[in-house]
């Protein structure tokens, strides 16, 4: 078998669709991969390929189309190479197949995406337990349409007694307060 | 009955003594633990500020009264224990209630103490203070064990239950002392000191970076400032006692101090030195080696001082 | 800060279950009261701020320098102040820095389980006005709509030196008496209670942590 | 368990023989490093309020507000940085991107207090213990968060541009103008300094953008001359740019011609979206220069009937006839004027008020009459024999250029005056081949031209004789030819602390020969068609119309604007003078605009 | 020998039965948020089954502050401030790894000084990191002496960084294109002086910790990671080392100027808490060698920023990058991902906290002596702030 990460893409892509392959640099490869492949392929790389260790696992939002692109960040120790294996799941249908049984501390990300992005992932141990927040009842936070300022302006409010002034609107009020009526 | 209050009177006074040389000596090896850290360490007057304080605290907040009777039956034991040991050898002031079992009574009171605090402590529903009482008993049995067996040792060797008699027979030069007669069972009551005293390796039971403070988590206020003056006392009591009993007992004030701070420093000098041993590690501990030793120095006494 | 219209009935404690309301005290505090005589009070709040004993509870990265604070290089041993490990002995509760919400609770209840007189330091900016994390969902901005606050330092992280300034700046403070953050929560303890219950979720612990 | 592990413990004990690590009095003991990030200290005098400061702070920890005794004035906001500190992290972004490097940390910190509303001071007003304080954090000399040069333009080579009448500066490209737009920090102090008060910094942003059609309808909301402009302007917001403390300032007026020259002529219509209704009222114009002009287009934006009358055969005025075609094309010129006419603005050409038409029809024949009719009577140099016949004057000389006819400067030629119109003499002459010497009464730093207008000419290969102040002009020996007289110059400090003056230095005279002498001192204007009766009504000073609000004169239904009313005589100062008579003369038709 | 012992001992506890809390037989116990043995601020919820824990769960999230969130909104100079907060006893490897994301994203590249610079200073931050955990570590087995010296050895370390970016813990020195100043003058020697100073002090701590019968009889076989746990759990750094593998991404994957120091991994067999300290005391003197080297090789003059566009608004292309470093708990990363926009689409901070606090601590606890749980938390180099960030 060989250690360079191209032939092992090369080599998977047989069973594998995947798509979007990327070499971002010499130690770090970008790929995406279908949600139903998606554990049965990253179960291959860790099993079969050595990438044995997981940096991370985390979701990006692209609210713009509809997605969220999990991303599994593996690790190869051996060949020092990093694989980052995307899915994309639907945003409304928030729902992935859990690793926490390859991994354990899969577990502690899975619990965290589900209570930052309201993804779940049936199975995974103390899923529904509060992580970071406590008795939060909002849009998950880490969703882009959470607002976060508003929020915390609402919520916590910002000390009174502060006022601005914009240079520019400044000089026109005091130096030319009548050339500032426009037609 | 003009006696009694006399004796009382002069107790009096021996207590007041007590209390501000053993809040004074807590301050003092506070600095020299600070002098090992690298930092010059708490102001000489800060323990009484303390107790000041937490005597002008606020108490808000009722766990019942055996909880409350805790700090009272832990300064009952201190004073208990400091009535019974003369603290200087041949001064009718400084001789407290001094009789011919008063070696039996004293114990008794270091026991009592400690007891007392046990059971307010577990009042207080803490899971904390219940461990750290748990922990505090066990290791107080453990090393009870060879600090009883030296002292039966001793009292074998001079054949008395009276401190004040233990400490004429050692009168007469240094070479009198325990220490020299009798060194096995100083080496076990020494050993048991260390845990008595609660530095390191032994401070298991209150082990502030395990169970907050232990027995006396919930406590505060002026039970606090109760115990701080207890500990003061008691502190000094045993200091005393056991200069009594192994160290030649004092005959002037200035003997008292220097003797009882060079005891106090064994305790200090092995606490800064160690990390804390587990309670089962302490507990192993002592019923090993000073256990042996206390054995040892009975063996020691009756093969080779009485026999 | 108005003194609202203090309603001296118990506590209702109604974020608790019925069984579990038993437990806990529905008392309410009361502030405390100075000695009569005030060379005695002048003597005790001298002795007050001779002897601080800080809650050992870092509750933020303002903790991090409080390590230099208590060792060796600062020694603030010296100056009276000592940390301590349980609520219930501590008299100086040191905010270090933002309190998350999470915290906040943690932070109300280690406060309440002190017992007066009490003050509280806030560290850093973020007490102040949120500081860095302004505009973040899970911090409050203004500490002092929860918890009274006696003092403010200012800076990210405020330096040992500062901090011991601050404790040197306490002590003055509780020498004139004029330190009276525990008797401004009992007194206005409806205010409190009301803005500590509008951002923690779930109150589910007694009205006042006895 | 050895005995080793039991005895090496106590080793713990030496450390109580040494000296302790505390130090006695560690607030007093220990001031910050000389690097330290403490509190901010501000040079008020040094700091122009841009703001910059607030935008790069994350916390919004920095406000602006005015501080008592500052006024705005130009490149100078008059407001200053306030800080709060129940905000500010320390992290220094406003130190390094302070644009006048006024800001400062001082190595203080502590800062103790009970209120929080405390925590709230404006650097270097307030009186602070750390002001003035000598160490704390500055921004290194070599690290920058804003570029200090600006990005070069292509231009003709000297030599090559002598050849010709080509223009010089060849505009940036796509990616250049990009670059330079990035510096922008986008305070707007440039705005309150620009006579039409362009939005400068919101086109500077769509030029970042690349969206050169936003770009375009920002411009004309201000400028309808925004290709001449980007060419020719004074650019006087290039001057107050805070960028320019520590550098070169923006190319503000390069980037003005970068929008200008991405879009086509003929798509400005549709992008500007100007859609004329008219509303039967008539305003008439007088003088097709850019005051005029840039009347008309506003006022035939709102459906204004307008008739500009033009003394000349073509359009554009002193931009035509006064500015070489090396510096701005014709056709560029021709870009701004046709879309203004293609709104149906109508031109009566070498219609010359008091010649063909009275002043007096127009007052009585529209609504309201807007005057803007330049200077075009040459200054006197006032010497003797100034009237030579081989004394020309730079109009003169630009006009016939412009026209194409020949000037006949001769091979060598001294040009007098220090302004742009004796630079473009200058240049033109040399362009017709002749050697240049430029005579000054001041020095070069004082020269009223556009430094890269100097720049340029002496590259071109102009002579520059400074401090010297012509005497007298008298015959030459050759007819052909010319002699002028001049004296070196001292420069003397004036008392009343105004610029330095000229001193003619009596004994250092010098006389030298030319072919012909270009006179470019300066212009006048001729008012001598306004009859007088109206004249008694009307303000003027030293020549000039003196307008009230909105351009208006006494003669309500007057409004004039341009070189002949105002005191900086540039085209960007006219475009804003005919603007603002368009919107007077809207509210005065409107009956908004009450005198 | 009484470690010896603890590790032959098996657990009375038989881990598929449930717990029963109402049995009496149990005694749940919260070690946290406010308890002087925890680090940070952080709880674990134990249960006991007299002195031994059974259960243990990790409880964050009392630090969260959402910086993900935030620095999405921040524009990309704006979030250079913010990162430096997310490891507050460690900001340093937030910074260096926050700019070189940033560059590698923007096509930046630092110079030459900026890389020594930049180096000297996550060592120095490695130094002080490991400073305060060494003294931890002394603290949560009773040994406070050690806490008291090596807190205050570094805070010389702090001094240096005051003198050197300004500031003592945040020190927002490494920004995205290189570092804000050069060496003030003098700091070499300065340098060297509290390098022998903390080098003296780990000789004394060689003495007094490290060959001492309690710390031994303590830490010695006190959760043990065994080999076959370490990938499944995804440990990492000197946890990983202490458990033999030779893994450290200085070495493995040089970045800045790694790979022209000489300076050797440091690996232990055991695997337990005497293991894991024993690694980093002695990775401190590799440390200490390593800044030796950079004092002494470091180019003194040059650049140390690279061209920059206009900070303020500055766009960085579309992509996405994962860049490491090995800071002192093992790698330490920061995911970017961008849109071309003048923001982060997303960032995700690994920390390695974020097992080790929660996953490995969740096992190891179990089986464990409740005394034993501070030095168990403490050896294993958690920050709090990392996790829940």
């Amino acid at each position: 078998m060989s250690n360079d990460p191209k032939s092992i893409i090369e080599e998977l892509s047989d069973h594998y669709q995947i798509s979007e392959i990327k070499e971002q640099k010499a130690d770090l490869l970008l790929l995406k991969i279908p949600k139903e492949d998606a554990v049965q392929f990253i179960r291959e790389l860790r099993d079969g390929q050595n990438y044995t260790h997981l940096a991370f696992m985390t979701v990006i939002d692209y609210i713009e189309s509809g997605i969220f692109t999990l991303t599994y960040m593996l690790h190869n120790y051996a060949a020092h190479h990093n694989i980052a294996v995307h899915v994309d799941i639907d945003r409304e249908q928030t729902e992935m197949e859990s690793i926490h049984e390859l991994w354990v501390h899969a577990a502690t990300y899975q619990r965290e995406l589900r209570e930052m992005y309201g993804i779940r992932f049936p199975g995974s141990p103390r899923l529904d337990d509060d992580f970071c927040l406590e008795g939060w009842d909002e849009i998950p936070p880490m969703r882009r349409e959470f607002d976060t300022v508003s929020y915390s302006r609402e919520r916590f409010f910002d000390r009174e007694g502060r006022i601005t002034t914009d240079p520019r609107e400044h000089m026109k009020q005091i130096m030319y307060p009548i050339h500032t009526d426009n037609d | 009955m003009e006696f009694w209050a006399v004796k009382i009177g002069y107790f009096l006074i021996t207590l007041g003594m007590v209390t501000v040389y053993g809040l004074l000596l807590g301050a003092i090896i506070a600095r020299t633990m600070a002098r090992v850290q690298g930092r010059i360490g708490i102001p000489y007057w800060q323990p009484f500020l303390d107790i000041i304080k937490n005597l002008g605290k606020r108490t808000a907040v009722s766990h019942g009264v055996m909880f409350y009777m805790g700090p009272v039956f832990r300064i009952a034991g201190g004073i208990g224990t400091l009535a019974f040991v003369p603290v200087i050898y041949g001064s009718e002031m400084f001789s407290n209630f001094h009789f011919a079992g008063d070696l039996l009574l004293a114990m008794y009171f270091i026991f009592f103490g400690q007891l007392g605090m046990a059971l307010g402590a577990g009042e207080s529903g803490h899971p904390f203070s219940a461990i750290g009482v748990a922990r505090g008993l066990g290791q107080m049995t453990a090393f009870e064990l060879p600090f009883v067996l030296a002292i039966i040792a001793v009292v074998i060797q001079y054949d008395t239950l009276s401190i004040t008699e233990i400490v004429a027979a050692q009168q007469g030069g240094v070479s009198n002392w325990t220490l020299f007669t009798n060194p096995l069972a100083v080496a076990a009551a020494m050993l048991a000191f260390l845990g008595m005293s609660g530095y390191p390796p032994f401070d298991v039971f209150t082990a502030p970076n395990e169970i907050p403070i232990g027995p006396p988590t919930e406590y505060h206020s002026s039970f606090l400032a109760l115990m701080a003056t207890n500990r003061a006392i008691f502190a000094s009591a045993k200091l005393i006692l056991f200069m009594d009993l192994f160290f030649g007992g004092a005959t002037g004030l200035i003997e008292m101090i220097i003797k009882t701070w060079a005891i106090y420093m064994v305790a200090v000098v092995v606490g800064a030195s160690f990390p804390r041993f587990r309670v089962d590690q302490s507990i192993r501990f002592f019923l090993r080696v000073p256990t042996l030793i206390g054995i040892a120095s009975i063996a020691f006494v009756q093969i080779f001082l009485l026999g | 800060m108005t003194t609202k219209d203090q309603s001296l009935g118990p506590l209702a404690n109604d974020g608790l279950s019925p069984e579990e309301r038993d437990l806990f005290s529905d008392a309410r505090p009361v502030p405390y009261q100075p000695y009569p005589i005030e060379v005695v009070e002048k003597f005790v709040n001298w002795v007050r701020a001779n002897s601080l004993f800080m809650l050992a509870f870092g509750t933020g990265c303002g903790a991090v320098e409080l390590n230099p604070l208590m060792t060796a290089r600062y020694d603030a041993y010296r100056f009276g102040f000592q940390p301590r490990p349980t609520p219930r002995q501590a008299s100086v509760f040191m905010i270090g820095g933002y309190a998350s919400v999470k915290t906040l609770k943690r932070i109300i209840r280690s406060y309440e389980q002190m017992q007066g007189p009490k003050f509280v330091v806030a560290l850093g900016i973020c007490p102040v006005n949120g500081g860095m994390y302004w505009d973040s969902y899970n911090t409050v901005n203004q500490f002092d709509l929860y918890i009274p606050v006696d003092l403010y330092i200012t800076g990210c992280m405020p330096r040992p030196e500062v901090l011991l300034a601050g404790v040197l700046e306490l002590k003055k403070k509780i020498k004139e008496g004029r330190a009276d953050g525990h008797n401004r929560y009992i007194e206005n303890l409806d205010w409190y209670k009301a803005n500590q219950k509008r951002i923690i979720k779930n109150w589910d612990m007694p009205d006042y942590s006895w | 368990m050895s005995l080793k592990d039991l005895i090496s413990p106590f080793y713990v004990w030496q450390r109580a023989f040494e000296k302790p690590y505390t130090q006695k009095h560690p607030i007093q003991e220990r001031p910050g490093a000389p690097r330290y990030r403490g509190f901010h200290v501000n040079v008020l005098e040094e700091c122009v309020g841009c703001g910059t400061c607030e935008t790069i702070c994350q916390n919004h920890a920095i406000d602006m507000v005015q501080v008592e005794g500052l006024e705005p004035k130009p490149g100078d906001s008059g407001l200053r940085p306030k800080f709060d500190y129940g905000r500010c992290c320390w992290c220094a972004l406003c130190v390094d991107i302070c644009t006048t490097r006024s800001l400062r940390m001082s190595n203080h910190y502590a800062w103790i207090t009970e209120d929080p509303t405390d925590f709230n001071f404006i650097a270097g007003a307030d009186n602070m213990s750390w002001n003035g304080e000598e160490y704390g954090y500055r921004r290194d000399d070599d690290y920058h968060l804003l570029r200090g040069e600006r990005v070069k333009m292509e231009m003709l080579a000297p030599e090559e541009g002598l050849k010709s009448f080509e223009e010089v500066m060849k505009g940036y490209t796509e990616e250049q103008a990009k670059d330079e737009a990035d510096r922008c920090v986008e305070c707007g102090l440039c705005v309150a300094t620009c006579p039409a008060h362009m939005s400068i910094p919101d086109y500077i942003k769509t030029v970042r953008e690349g969206d050169y059609e936003k770009g375009l309808r920002i411009l004309y909301e201000t400028n309808p001359f925004s290709s001449t402009c980007g060419r020719i302007c004074t650019h006087r917001c290039e001057e107050v740019c805070p960028v320019g403390h520590q550098g070169e300032p923006l190319a503000i007026r390069w980037l003005k011609r970068a929008i200008v020259d991405r879009v086509p002529r003929e798509r400005y219509r549709e992008i500007l979206g100007d859609e004329v209704v008219e509303n039967g009222k008539q305003v008439a114009i007088v003088g097709a220069g850019p005051g005029g002009l840039s009347a008309a287009y506003y006022l035939r934006r709102q459906g204004y009937g307008v008739t500009v009358f033009e003394a000349q055969a073509r359009a554009g005025g002193m931009l035509r006839y006064g500015v070489p075609s090396y510096r701005l094309p014709d056709n560029q010129l021709d870009k701004d004027i046709e879309y203004i006419r293609s709104l149906g603005v109508e031109v009566r050409f070498n219609t010359c008020i008091g010649r063909e038409v009275q002043f007096a029809e127009l007052i009585d024949d529209y609504d309201a009459v807007f005057m803007a009719i330049g200077l075009n009577v040459p200054s006197s140099l006032r010497v003797k024999g100034e009237d030579h016949p081989r004394v020309l004057s730079g109009l003169q000389v630009l006009d016939d250029v412009a026209s194409d006819k020949n000037p006949g400067v001769g091979k060598n030629v001294a040009v007098i005056g220090g302004g742009n119109v004796a630079m473009d003499a200058a240049r033109v002459s040399r362009r017709m081949g002749a050697n240049v010497t430029v005579l000054y009464r001041r020095r070069i730093a004082d020269m009223p031209a556009d430094p890269e207008e100097i720049h340029e000419s002496q590259a071109e290969g102009c002579t520059f004789v400074t401090q010297a102040i012509p005497v007298e002009i008298k015959d030459a020996d050759n007819p052909d030819q010319v002699t002028i007289v001049w004296g070196e110059a001292e420069m003397v400090a004036d008392e009343k602390g105004g610029r330095p003056r000229p001193v003619l230095q009596e004994d250092r005279m010098h006389e030298e020969t030319y072919d012909c002498i270009i006179s470019a001192i300066g212009q006048g204007g001729s008012l001598d068609f306004i009859p007088g009766d109206y004249r008694d009504q009307i303000e003027f000073k030293w020549g000039k119309f003196v307008p009230g609000d909105y351009q208006q004169t006494a003669l309500q239904k007057l409004f004039v604007g341009g070189d002949i009313a105002n005191n900086t005589a540039d085209a960007i100062s006219a475009i804003e003078d005919g603007h603002h008579a368009a919107r007077g003369i809207h509210k005065f038709l409107t009956g908004e605009l009450v005198a | 020998m009484i470690y010896a012992k603890r590790r032959k001992r098996m657990s009375t506890q038989e881990h598929n039965a449930p717990i029963d809390l109402e049995s009496g037989k149990y005694v749940k116990i919260w070690q946290g948020p406010q308890h002087p043995g925890i680090t940070g601020n952080m709880a674990l919820e134990l249960v006991l089954n007299g002195d031994e824990v059974v259960d243990c769960k990790t409880h964050v999230g009392y630090l969260h502050r959402g910086f993900e969130k935030l620095m999405e909104r921040r524009t990309f100079i704006q979030n250079f401030p913010i990162v430096c907060r997310i490891a507050v006893p460690e900001p340093t490897f937030n910074e260096y790894l926050y700019a070189a994301a940033v560059e590698e994203l923007a096509g930046i590249e630092s110079p030459q000084r900026a890389q020594w610079l930049r180096t000297l200073n996550l060592e120095l931050m490695r130094l002080a990191s490991y400073l305060m955990w060494l003294g931890g570590i002394g603290a949560s087995f009773g040994q406070a002496t050690i806490y008291q010296w090596t807190v205050t050895h570094r805070d010389y370390v702090l001094d240096l960084f005051e003198e050197m970016t300004g500031a003592r813990v945040y020190h927002m020195y490494i920004v995205p294109g290189g570092v804000r100043a050069g060496l003030p003058e003098g700091f070499e020697d300065r340098a060297r002086a509290v390098l022998d100073g903390v080098e003296r002090l780990l000789n004394e701590i060689e003495k007094v910790l490290f060959k001492n019968v309690v710390f031994k009889a303590r830490a010695k076989g006190l959760g043990i990671i065994s080999k076959e746990m370490v990938d499944p759990y995804g440990i990492v750094g000197p946890n990983a080392r202490a458990a033999g593998f030779t893994r450290d991404l200085r070495r493995d994957e040089p970045y800045l100027v790694y790979d022209q120091l000489d300076f050797d991994v440091v690996t232990g067999t055991e695997s337990d808490a005497y293991a894991r300290a024993k690694v980093r005391h002695q990775e401190m003197r590799e440390g200490i060698r390593m800044m030796r080297q950079i004092l002494e090789q470091m180019p003194t003059d040059g650049p140390f920023q690279a061209k920059m566009p206009n900070v303020l608004h500055w766009e960085v292309p579309a992509g996405e990058t994962y860049v490491k470093a090995e800071c002192t708990r093992g790698e330490y990363g920061y995911y970017l991902v961008t849109d071309g926009s003048q923001y982060l689409r997303r960032v995700h901070v690994r920390g390695p906290s974020y097992t080790h606090a929660i996953a490995v601590m969740e096992k190891l606890a179990v089986g464990t002596n409740i005394a034993d749980i501070a030095g168990l938390m403490v050896s294993l180099h958690t920050y709090p702030p990392e996790i829940e960030r």
